[in-house]
C-alpha cells in the first residue's frame, strides 16, 4: 500500500513540475526531442499502468479476512454418512439450510473434541456462549439472486463440486478475500483478475449460471433473450 | 535526461493504453455497479428457517385466526388462518400490519414513570411497589372505591383479573369502553331475557336490512362480514343499506336508501307499521312466542304511519312501503343496526325497534336470524373472600352511576365519567387503570376526557403503545403486544356460535415489557392478605392454563375452541324473560322514555350543517392506531399531507363557496379545526362527513399529527332510556379558510 | 453488446443492430487510427509546423 | 429435462365482491418488503404494487355509486410476450417469461431510465425516488424471499413470483414438477377477506381462473362470461388480469370508447 | 494577455471583458452543477417527477437539444455528401453547436437516470428492441463523431497548430472528414429517428403511438426530418446571435441563405408530412383505441388544441413559407422570425411528444396529470445552456470557427503582432442577446 502511495506522489510531483515548466518552454522546444525518447516514455507509462492494474489494484481491492474458526471439512467428511448433506441439509420445504447453525454443531461439540486449539476456541467462544459463528461464506451471492439448491442437487443431480470445488476435501479454510467495494468474496469474480476460468467452480458470476442454463436446460422462455427467464434465478 | 511535454504526453498515452489493457477500469466499473446493488444502507433481510405459528389476532374484537410466518425468530408476515371458523384465511388490513405493531416505533420499550411532566425509566419492581403503596394508602383511608379501571372488554381472563382485583380491593368501578355491545346487550336483556351478546347468523340470511351499520366497513367481525357479503353476492342475498352517506357498504349493497341521520329508529318503526298493517308479520311467532305485541302495535300504528316516517326520515313513502314488503317477504330477513363499526352505543329504543323487526318476521333464534349467546362460562375462579374494607368499598355506588337510579339497566357508563370528574371538587377517581383501551382518543369530547384524566392523581396505563392515554398517564406499564403474549380471546363480536380463541406468544418479547396479567397478579401479591389470596396463581400463564382446563390443549393446538354442536334454542325455550316469550314491550320497557330521533348537539342557526363520522377499514379508529402500512393506503381524498378532507355534497359546497381541496374552518359546539374539502356526491346535502381514526397526537411519526380526531369535535349525548352515549353526529359550521 | 454477453441472441435483430453499430465504430476507429498514424508519419517526414 | 407445458398465470378480480378494504395492498406491502414513508398521501410518489382505485359513476346524490378497482401489474402478454414495458427496457431489466407468463423486473439490472413507466398505461411501474428506510427495528419484518429495492430503480408487482420459486423448491424436494392450484397463490389473493381475487393458470382447465374467464373463440377470444373484462384491452396490451362486474357503469370504464361506439 | 492564442487576422474583446463574461455565465453553470450534485447525491426525489411523470423536463431538454443540434449532421451531410461547398463556411460552427448539444444531452441523461453508476448497462446488456438502446448507441457514437469533427478545430488553434504532429493530424482528419460525416449522418438518422420512436412505439399511450414501417413508427421519420429541418435553423439562429453580440458579420449571407433555403424546404415537406401524420393519427390510429382528437386537447388546464396549431402551423408551415421565399430569406426580420419559430416549433414538438403523452390519462377513471419542474430540474436544464455559452465563447475567441471572419472584417494594420491596443472592439460575449442591435452588420472597422 505504502509503495503505491509513494508512487502516486511521485507521479503527481512530476505532473506539477511539468505544469510549471510548460509555459516557459514555448516554441523553441518543438523541434528537438528524439522519437525513441518519446517511445520510451510510452512504454514506461504502459508498464507502470499494467503493474498498477494487474498487481497493485487487486491487492488494494481485496481485504484478507480469516475465518473465525479454521474449519476442517475433510475430518468431518470422514465422520458423516451422508456427505455434504449431512450438515448442509435440505429442509422439508425444499429450502436449503446453508452453513450450519450452532445448534447443529452442538450435537457433537457440546464438549471439546480432539485437541486442536481451534476446537477449544470454538467450544469456549461459541458453544458455551451460545453465539453463532460468523462464518464468511465464499459463495455468498447478492440478495437479488434466488438459487435453488434443491433443483440443482436433487433434480439435476449436479455435484456440489461443480460450483463449490473441492472444499469438502479441504483440511483448513482458505483466507476469505473480500471485495472492498462490493463486499462479496473474491470467489465470485474468480481468483483470476482477467476473469479466465479453468474449472467450473472458478467463478460464480451470472454469466456462469447462464452458460450452464443455456447448455443444460435449453430453455427459451425469455422473450428478450431466448434463454432461461430472469425470474428463475432472480427474486 | 530531460522530460518535456511530449515525453509526458507519451507517458500518459502509454499509461492509458496499459490501464485499458489491465482489469482496473473494467473491474472497477463492474464493482461500482455491484456496489450500487448492495448499498450498505439498504437492508438485506437475513435468510433462515421458515415456520408458521397459529394464533389469534386481538387488535379488534373480531377474533380472527392468524398464521404468523416467521424466519428464524423474526415475524415476517401475518396471514389469515385457513380453516378458522371466523375468517377462514382472510385477514383485514390492520391484522396484516400487525408485525409493524410488534417492531414499530410506537412501542413502549420499558416501564415508565412520569416525573415533572416527563417520562423516566423505572424498574418493574419499583413501579409496582409504588403503585401498590398508593393503593394501600387509599384503601386504608377507606377510599378503595375511588379506584377505577377502564378496559376495552369485560370478557376473558385479563379483564376478569382486573375486575377481581378491584372487587377484592373494594371498588365496583370496573368500566368497559362504550360500543354497540352496550345497546345490544340491553336489547337482548330486555326483549329476550338473555344476559349475553347477540349472535347474527348473517351467512344464512338472504335479506340484510342494515340501519347505518358498516356491514363491510368493519361492523362486527370485519373479515367474517366480508366473507358473508361475498356469499350474498354468490347466492343472491340482498343487502339494503339505510344510511345518510354512500359508505362502502352502501355502494356495495343492492340498494342504498339515504336517510336523515339519527332517524333510523323511526324508519324501523315505520316498516313495522306497514308490516303490521298489511299483516305481513310472522303470526305464528308473534301470536305464540311473544308478549306485549298489542301494546307495542298501538304505539307503532299511532305514531309511525308512512307519511309521518317519510317526513322524519326524508325517505319517499313508496320506498318505505316497498322496503317493508320486501323485508317481510324475504325468507330469512335480518335487520341489524349500530352505526359504522359500532363505536358508539346509540339509542336503546332504536336498537329495540330494529330488533322488533326481526321479531315481527319471526327471524329470531333460527337460521339466518339473530339470537342471544349466553356469557362464556369458562372462567370459574374460586369464590372471593372479602375483608371488611373490600365489602365496604363494594357497597358504594359506581362512580359512573350505572346500574342504579336513573340508569338501572346500564352496566357501564364511561361516557358520563369525564363530566362527573370535571364537575366534582375533588376527583371521585383517585387512581385509574387503563388497559386495552385508549379513552383519551376514543371517547367523545376528548378535551374534557383529558382534563378529567389529568385531575386523577394516579393514572396507570398498560398500553404496549404510546397512545394518547399513555401519554397523560403517570405510569406506563407496557404490556406485551399480541404476538408476544398468551391471552384468551372470548367470543367474537356478532359471531353466531360460542368460540374461544387463544392468542399465543409467537416471538419472545422484544422489549422490557410484562404481561398485564402478571402485573396484576404481582400487584395483588404485593398487597398481601385477602387480596393476595384472591390470586392463587404464580403467573398469568398458570392462571390461564388452569382457567381453560381441558380446553387448553385444543386451544394450543388449534388456536380456537368452538362448540360445534351449538344451535340456537327454539322459540319455546329461547327466551328467559318473565313471560318466557319474546317481549315486544313490557312494563320495564314501557317505563323507559319512548323512541325519538336523537337531535345533534348545537343550534341550527349558528351551525347549519351536520357533521357525521364515518368508519373505514383503512383507518383503525379503536384503541389501536393505524400502523404505517395501513395509513399508507388511506386515499388522498381522505388525507392529504397532514390535512383531513371533509366530505361535502357539491351542492352544499357551492352554497358555501367551497371548492375541492380548499381549506375550510370546521366548527362545532365542541371545537374547531382546519380541514380540507372533498366534494362527494355520495353524501346528503347539508351533511358533512369526516373519517374516524385520524388526529392522533401519540403513536409514531407515521400517524401522529395527521388529520383531526373526530372525537375532539363531538360531545356525548345521553340516551334518556339507557344513559349510554347516543350521539351520532353534531351540528357544525364550515367556512372558507 | 458482445456475442458472449447474456442478452445476445443470434437473430436478425441483433445482427442488423449490432452490425450497424460495429460498422460505425470501426469506421471511426479505423479512420482515427489512419489519421494518427499518417500524421505521425508525416511529422517524421518533416511536414507541418510553421512552414506548412 | 422435459419441458413442462407453458403456464399463463393470471388473475380474476370480482369487483362486485371487492369492498375496497385495502387488505390486498397491505398484504402485498408486507409480503414484498415495500417501503413506507412518513407522508404517503401523494399517491403518485407512493409505492404500492397493488393499488385500489376508487371509481365513481359521476352521478349526483342520491344516484351516486362507487366501485373499487384493485390494480396489480397486468402482466401483459402483448403480442407474443411483447408487453408495452418489456420491449422498451433498454437494459433487459424486464422480461416476459413464456414459461409462466410473468413480467419480471430485476431491480439490480434496472438503471432507472423510467422508460417502462412511460410505456405502461396502468401506472403499475413505480420508481424508488427515495432510499428505502426502515426505522430502527422494523427491518426485522423484512422477508428474505424478496430483495429490497434500492433508490433509483423501478419496481412493480411480480405476482409474488418468489412464492412460485419457494413452492417449486418444495415440489422438487418431493420429486414433483407440477404445482397444485392452491400451492402458488399471490399474497393479495390469499389475504383478500372478501375472496374477490382468484389466481391461477389461465392455460390449465383445472384451475378456477380458467373456468371463470374461459375464452370464447366465437367472440374473438373474449371471455364467455359476460361479466368479465380486461382493462384497456383495445390498446393491445393483452393483460392477464381480468375483472368481473355486474354494474354497467363500471363496465363502461374498462376502456376508452368513442361516443358512437356501443360497448 | 492571451493574444498568442487568438487566431490571426481577427479582433477579440479585451481579456477582462471575456473573463467577466465567463464568470457571469460560470455562476449560472455552478448553480446547475450544484443542482446536479444534489440529484446525484440525494437522488431523484429532488425533482418533481412522479409515477405519472417518469419522463419530464430533462427528457424534453434532451430531445430538444438533440433536435436543434441536428444542424451539425445535416450541414455536414450537405457539405460532404451532397457537396454544397459553400457550407464549409458555417460547418465549423454547426459542428461546435452539435458538440455542445450532444454533450449536454449525454450529461442530462447521466443526471436523469436513477442509477448513474449502472448507466453502462444500456450498452453492455443492450436490449436491441428498445428505441432507447438505439438512441444510446447512436447518440454516443455520434458524439464520438462530433468529437472527431471538433478535434481538428481545436488543433487549428494558433499555438497547437504549431506542433507539426497536430497540424498534420488536423490536416489528415480534414482529408477524410467526408467519411466521418457520412458515418455521422448515418448514426444521426437513426438516433434522431429512434428518439421519435421512443414515443411512437408506446402502444399503451394512444397519444404517442403511431403506426409505421417495419419496427419504425412514423414518428421515427418525422423526428429525423424535423431535426434536419430545424437543426440548421438553430445553427443560423446561434450564428445570428453570435454576430449580434460580436457586432460583426461572421458568415456571408449567401451561406446563410443557402442553408435557410434548404431548411425551408425541409421544414415545408416536414410540415406536410406532419399534417398527414396527424390527420391519420387523429382519424384512424387514435379512434381505434377509443380516443377522438379532442380527447387529447380538452379537460385540462394546459393542453389545448392551440398547442397543435402553434406547433404545426405557426411554428411549422409559417417559417417554412418564409424560408422558401427569396424575399423572406433576405429580409432580416423575417429570417430571424422564421428561424426562431422553427426552433420553437421543434422544441414544442418534443415537449408534446414527451410530456403531453404522460399528461393524457389512459385509464378512463383517472384524470390529467399536470407537472411543474422543481428548481433542481430547472437548474440542471439551464446548466447545459450556460455550458454551451461558455464553450462558444472560448471556441470563438481562440479557434478559427468562422473562416470568413477575417475577410469580412479586415483589420487595418494587417500585422497582428501588437495586440495590446484594444481599439474600439465591442464588448463581446455577454450573454444578453436581447439588447444587441439589429444585425444589419456594420463591419467593425475603425
Amino acid at each position: 500500500m505504502s509503495t503505491l502511495d509513494d508512487q502516486a506522489k511521485e507521479v503527481s510531483e512530476d505532473v506539477a513540475d511539468r505544469v510549471v515548466e510548460t509555459p516557459t518552454q514555448k516554441e523553441g522546444n518543438q523541434v528537438d526531442g528524439s522519437g525513441g525518447f518519446i517511445i520510451l516514455f510510452f512504454f514506461i507509462g504502459l508498464i507502470a499502468s499494467l503493474i498498477l492494474g494487474w498487481i497493485i489494484y487487486p491487492k488494494l481491492l481485496y481485504s484478507q479476512k480469516k475465518q473465525p474458526i479454521d474449519f476442517n471439512h475433510a475430518i468431518h467428511m470422514d465422520l458423516v454418512d451422508d456427505g455434504c448433506e449431512s450438515c448442509h441439509f435440505f429442509r422439508e420445504d425444499g429450502s436449503y439450510s446453508g452453513v450450519p447453525k450452532l445448534a447443529q454443531c452442538i450435537d457433537c461439540h457440546e464438549e471439546v473434541q480432539g485437541e486442536t486449539e481451534n476446537e477449544a476456541v470454538f467450544v469456549q467462544e461459541y458453544v458455551q456462549k451460545q453465539k453463532e459463528v460468523p462464518w464468511l461464506v465464499y459463495s455468498r451471492q447478492p440478495d437479488c439472486v434466488f438459487f435453488s439448491h434443491v433443483v440443482h442437487v436433487k433434480t439435476a443431480q449436479i455435484d456440489c463440486t461443480q460450483c463449490h470445488g473441492h472444499i469438502g476435501e479441504s483440511t483448513n479454510l482458505k483466507i476469505y478475500e473480500e471485495n472492498r467495494i462490493t463486499g462479496y468474496s473474491r470467489d465470485i469474480w474468480g481468483k483470476n483478475m482477467s476473469g479466465y476460468k479453468k474449472n467450473s467452480w472458478d467463478r460464480m458470476k451470472m454469466d456462469d449460471c447462464a452458460e450452464c442454463h443455456a447448455k443444460e436446460k435449453g430453455m427459451e422462455s425469455s422473450v428478450q433473450t431466448k434463454k432461461d427467464a430472469c425470474f428463475v434465478c432472480h427474486k | 535526461m530531460k522530460i518535456d511535454r511530449r515525453s509526458f504526453l507519451s507517458f500518459v498515452i502509454g499509461g492509458a493504453a496499459g490501464t485499458a489493457l489491465s482489469p482496473l477500469p473494467w473491474k472497477l466499473t463492474d464493482d461500482l455497479s455491484i456496489w450500487t446493488q448492495t448499498w450498505p444502507w439498504v437492508p438485506v433481510p437475513t435468510d433462515g428457517e421458515v415456520s408458521y405459528v397459529n394464533s389469534v389476532c386481538t387488535l379488534c374484537p373480531g377474533g380472527c385466526g392468524i398464521t404468523v410466518r416467521k424466519i428464524d425468530n423474526r415475524v415476517v408476515k401475518i396471514e389469515g388462518m385457513k380453516g378458522h371458523p371466523v375468517n377462514d384465511g382472510g385477514i383485514c388490513i390492520l391484522g396484516l400490519s400487525g408485525a409493524q405493531l410488534l417492531y414499530g416505533q410506537m412501542r413502549v420499550r420499558e416501564p415508565l414513570k412520569k416525573v415533572n411532566g416527563r417520562f423516566k425509566k423505572i424498574s418493574w419492581d419499583e413501579a409496582i411497589s409504588e403503585i401498590s403503596k398508593k393503593l394501600v394508602e387509599l384503601r386504608s383511608k377507606g377510599e378503595s372505591y375511588k379506584v377505577a379501571c377502564i378496559a376495552g372488554s369485560d370478557r376473558g381472563t385479563v379483564p376478569e383479573l382486573f375486575n377481581r382485583f378491584l372487587t377484592v380491593y373494594g371498588s365496583p368501578n370496573f368500566i368497559r369502553t362504550p360500543s354497540i355491545q352496550d345497546s345490544y346487550e340491553l336489547t337482548l336483556h330486555l326483549m329476550h331475557g338473555v344476559q349475553g351478546m347477540p349472535g347474527f347468523d348473517v351467512e344464512n340470511s338472504d335479506f340484510i336490512l342494515s340501519f347505518s351499520s358498516g356491514v363491510i366497513d368493519g361492523w362486527g367481525s370485519p373479515v367474517r362480514m366480508f366473507k358473508a357479503n361475498s356469499n350474498w353476492r354468490d347466492n343472491g342475498g340482498k343487502v339494503i343499506q339505510v344510511e345518510p352517506r354512500l359508505s362502502n357498504t352502501a355502494a356495495k349493497s343492492d340498494k342504498w336508501i339515504a336517510i336523515n341521520p339519527g332517524t333510523e329508529g323511526a324508519l324501523a318503526l315505520g316498516l313495522a307499521h306497514i308490516i303490521i298493517k298489511e299483516s305481513l308479520y310472522n303470526s305464528s311467532f308473534v301470536n305464540n312466542y311473544s308478549t306485549g305485541f298489542n301494546r307495542w302495535k298501538r304505539h307503532v300504528m299511532d305514531g309511525y304511519s308512512p307519511e309521518i316516517v317519510a317526513k322524519i326520515t326524508g325517505i319517499d313513502k313508496s320506498v318505505i312501503v316497498s322496503l317493508a314488503r320486501d323485508f317481510a317477504r324475504a325468507s330469512k330477513p335480518l335487520a341489524i343496526c349500530g352505526r359504522g363499526q359500532g363505536w358508539t352505543p346509540g339509542s336503546l329504543k332504536e336498537f329495540m325497534a330494529v330488533n322488533a323487526l326481526n321479531a315481527l318476521v319471526g327471524n329470531i333464534n333460527k337460521e339466518g336470524g339473530i339470537w342471544g349467546l349466553a356469557e362464556p362460562d369458562y372462567i370459574n375462579w374460586p369464590e372471593l373472600e372479602m375483608d371488611s374494607a373490600a365489602s365496604r368499598g363494594m357497597q358504594e355506588g359506581r362512580i359512573d352511576g350505572a346500574g342504579s337510579g336513573e340508569y338501572p339497566h346500564a352496566k357501564y357508563l364511561l361516557n358520563r365519567l369525564p363530566e362527573i370528574i370535571n364537575s366534582a371538587e375533588v376527583s371521585p377517581v383517585q387512581a385509574l387503570f387503563v388497559t386495552g383501551s385508549n379513552p383519551c382518543y376514543t371517547l367523545p369530547d376528548t378535551a374534557s376526557v383529558k382534563k378529567a384524566f389529568e385531575r386523577i392523581p394516579l393514572v396507570v396505563s398498560f398500553s404496549p403503545y404510546i397512545d394518547e392515554t399513555a401519554e397523560i398517564a403517570d405510569f406506563i406499564l407496557p404490556n406485551h403486544v399480541f404476538l408476544e403474549r398468551y391471552e384468551d380471546v372470548p367470543p367474537v363480536a356478532g359471531f353466531q356460535k360460542p368460540i374461544i380463541g387463544l392468542s399465543k406468544p409467537v416471538v419472545d418479547p422484544q422489549f422490557n415489557t410484562k404481561h398485564v396479567g402478571d402485573v396484576i397478579i404481582q400487584l395483588a401479591k404485593s398487597m398481601g392478605d385477602f387480596i393476595a389470596n384472591a390470586f392463587p396463581w404464580e403467573t398469568y400463564e398458570d392462571c390461564l392454563q388452569t382457567t381453560l382446563g381441558d380446553k387448553w390443549d385444543t386451544l394450543v393446538q388449534e388456536g380456537y375452541w368452538t362448540d360445534s354442536n351449538f344451535a340456537p334454542p327454539a322459540w319455546a325455550q329461547g327466551f328467559e324473560t318473565a313471560s318466557t316469550k319474546f317481549e315486544f314491550t313490557n312494563d320495564e320497557i314501557n317505563s323507559l322514555s319512548r323512541f325519538s330521533p336523537v337531535k345533534p348537539e348545537g343550534d341550527e342557526a349558528s351551525y347549519p350543517l351536520v357533521l357525521i363520522p364515518y368508519d373505514s377499514m383503512r383507518l383503525a379508529s379503536g384503541f389501536i392506531g393505524d400502523p404505517p402500512f395501513a395509513i399508507k393506503t388511506v386515499e388522498d381524498t381522505v388525507l392529504k399531507g397532514k390535512d383531513v378532507l371533509i366530505e361535502i355534497n357539491p351542492a352544499t359546497a357551492k352554497k358555501l363557496g367551497l371548492a375541492e381541496g380548499r381549506y375550510a374552518n370546521l366548527t362545532t359546539p365542541k371545537g374547531s379545526a382546519k380541514v380540507k374539502v372533498h366534494l362527494f356526491d355520495g353524501i346528503m346535502p347539508g351533511i358533512i362527513a369526516m373519517p374516524r381514526g385520524l388526529g392522533h397526537t401519540a403513536y409514531d411519526k407515521f400517524l401522529a399529527g395527521k388529520g383531526i380526531n373526530f372525537n375532539e369535535l363531538i360531545g356525548p349525548v345521553e340516551d334518556t332510556a339507557s344513559g349510554h352515549d347516543t350521539a351520532w353526529g353534531i351540528s357544525a359550521k364550515l367556512a372558507k379558510a | 453488446m458482445f456475442p458472449f454477453s447474456f442478452e445476445w441472441v443470434w437473430d436478425m435483430d441483433h445482427i442488423v443492430f449490432h452490425g450497424g453499430l460495429w460498422y460505425a465504430l470501426n469506421i471511426m476507429g479505423l479512420g482515427m487510427t489512419y489519421c494518427i498514424i499518417k500524421a505521425a508519419w508525416d511529422t517524421y517526414k518533416g511536414k507541418g509546423g510553421h512552414n506548412h | 429435462m422435459k419441458q413442462e407445458k407453458a403456464k399463463k398465470y393470471g388473475m380474476v378480480i370480482d369487483l362486485d365482491k371487492c369492498t375496497g378494504c385495502g387488505s390486498c395492498m397491505v398484504a402485498c406491502m408486507a409480503e414484498n418488503n415495500v417501503p413506507f414513508r412518513e407522508d404517503e398521501s401523494d399517491k403518485l410518489l407512493s409505492i404500492a404494487w397493488m393499488r385500489v382505485y376508487k371509481l365513481t359513476n359521476g352521478k349526483p346524490f342520491p344516484d351516486t355509486d362507487i366501485c373499487y378497482l384493485p390494480r396489480p401489474c397486468m402482466h401483459c402478454e402483448g403480442h407474443h410476450g411483447h408487453s408495452p414495458c418489456v420491449s422498451v427496457c433498454p437494459a433487459t431489466a424486464t422480461d416476459y417469461s413464456e414459461e409462466t407468463g410473468i413480467v419480471s423486473q430485476i431491480y439490480t439490472r434496472c438503471f432507472g431510465c423510467r422508460y417502462c413507466m412511460a410505456a405502461c398505461p396502468y401506472h403499475v411501474r413505480l420508481f424508488n425516488w427515495w432510499d428505502p428506510v426502515w426505522p430502527d427495528g422494523m427491518e426485522k419484518s423484512l422477508s428474505p424471499n424478496v430483495s429490497v429495492r434500492m433508490r433509483g430503480v423501478v419496481e412493480k408487482c411480480s405476482f409474488c413470483f418468489h412464492r412460485y420459486q419457494l413452492t417449486m423448491d418444495k415440489a422438487h424436494m418431493e420429486g414433483r414438477r407440477e404445482l397444485e392450484e392452491d400451492e402458488y397463490q399471490t399474497a393479495c389473493t390469499q389475504a383478500c377477506p372478501a375472496g374477490a381475487i382468484t389466481f391461477g393458470d389461465l392455460n390449465n382447465p383445472k384451475h378456477t381462473v380458467y373456468r371463470m374467464v374461459k375464452p370464447d373463440h366465437k367472440q374473438g377470444g373474449k371471455p364467455k362470461n359476460p361479466k368479465a373484462f380486461r382493462l384497456l384491452e383495445r390498446l393491445g396490451t393483452n393483460p392477464k388480469v381480468y375483472y368481473l362486474t355486474s354494474r354497467e357503469w363500471v363496465r363502461s370504464m374498462d376502456d376508452n370508447y368513442l361516443k358512437n361506439e356501443s360497448k | 494577455m492571451d493574444s498568442a492564442l487568438i487566431p490571426r487576422g481577427v479582433k477579440r474583446c479585451p481579456t477582462w471583458q471575456f473573463i467577466l463574461g465567463i464568470v457571469i455565465v460560470g455562476a449560472v453553470l455552478l448553480w446547475g452543477v450544484f443542482a446536479m450534485l444534489l440529484c446525484w447525491i440525494k437522488g431523484l426525489n429532488q425533482t418533481n417527477m412522479n409515477t405519472a411523470y417518469g419522463f419530464a423536463i430533462w427528457i424534453w431538454a434532451d430531445l430538444a437539444v438533440i433536435a436543434v443540434g441536428g444542424g451539425a449532421f445535416f450541414t455536414g451531410f450537405l457539405r460532404y455528401i451532397v457537396g454544397k461547398d459553400e457550407l464549409k463556411n458555417i460547418i465549423n460552427f454547426a459542428v461546435l453547436i452539435g458538440f455542445i448539444c450532444y454533450s449536454s444531452a449525454l450529461l442530462i441523461l447521466a443526471i436523469d437516470i436513477g442509477q448513474p453508476l449502472r448507466g453502462w448497462f444500456i450498452f453492455w446488456h443492450a436490449n436491441v428492441h428498445s428505441m432507447l438502446t438505439e438512441v444510446a448507441f447512436c447518440l454516443s457514437c455520434y458524439f464520438g463523431v462530433l468529437c472527431i469533427e471538433y478535434l481538428p478545430l481545436i488543433l487549428e488553434n494558433r499555438q497547437i497548430d504549431k506542433v507539426p504532429f497536430f497540424h498534420n493530424l488536423s490536416h489528415n482528419m480534414h482529408e477524410i472528414m467526408a467519411v466521418f460525416a457520412a458515418t455521422g449522418a448515418f448514426l444521426s438518422f437513426f438516433h434522431q429517428g429512434s428518439l421519435g420512436g421512443v414515443a411512437g412505439v408506446l402502444f399503451g399511450r394512444p397519444f404517442g403511438f403511431r403506426e409505421g414501417v417495419l419496427i419504425w413508427p412514423w414518428t421515427f421519420f418525422l423526428f429525423t426530418w424535423s431535426a434536419a429541418a430545424c437543426g440548421p435553423c438553430f445553427t443560423i439562429l446561434i450564428t445570428k446571435i453570435t454576430e449580434a453580440i460580436a457586432r460583426k458579420k461572421l458568415v456571408k449571407d449567401n451561406v446563410i441563405e443557402l442553408l435557410a433555403k434548404i431548411s425551408g424546404w425541409m421544414l415545408l415537406t416536414y410540415s406536410v408530412a406532419k399534417i398527414a401524420d396527424t390527420w391519420y393519427w387523429a382519424t384512424v390510429t387514435a379512434p381505434s383505441k377509443g380516443f377522438t382528437l379532442m380527447d387529447f386537447y380538452s379537460n385540462n388546464p394546459l393542453y389545448g388544441i392551440w398547442i397543435l396549431i402553434l406547433e404545426v402551423g405557426i411554428c411549422g408551415v409559417l417559417p417554412a413559407l418564409i424560408l422558401i421565399t427569396d424575399k423572406g430569406r433576405k429580409t432580416s426580420f423575417a429570417l430571424w422570425a422564421a428561424v426562431i419559430l422553427a426552433v420553437i416549433g421543434v422544441c414544442l414538438n418534443r415537449w408534446v411528444m414527451v410530456l403531453q403523452i404522460l399528461a393524457v390519462p389512459v385509464m378512463p377513471f383517472i384524470s390529467w396529470h399536470m407537472y411543474f419542474p422543481s428548481w433542481q430540474e430547472i437548474a440542471t436544464t439551464i446548466l447545459p445552456v450556460a455550458y454551451g455559452i461558455i464553450l462558444i465563447m472560448i471556441s470563438y475567441r481562440y479557434l478559427p470557427i468562422f473562416p470568413q471572419e477575417a475577410e469580412l472584417n479586415p483589420i487595418e494594420p494587417p500585422t497582428y503582432a501588437e495586440e495590446d491596443k484594444q481599439e474600439q472592439e465591442e464588448p463581446v460575449e455577454t450573454q444578453e442577446a436581447s439588447n444587441a442591435p439589429e444585425p444589419e452588420m456594420q463591419p467593425a472597422e475603425a
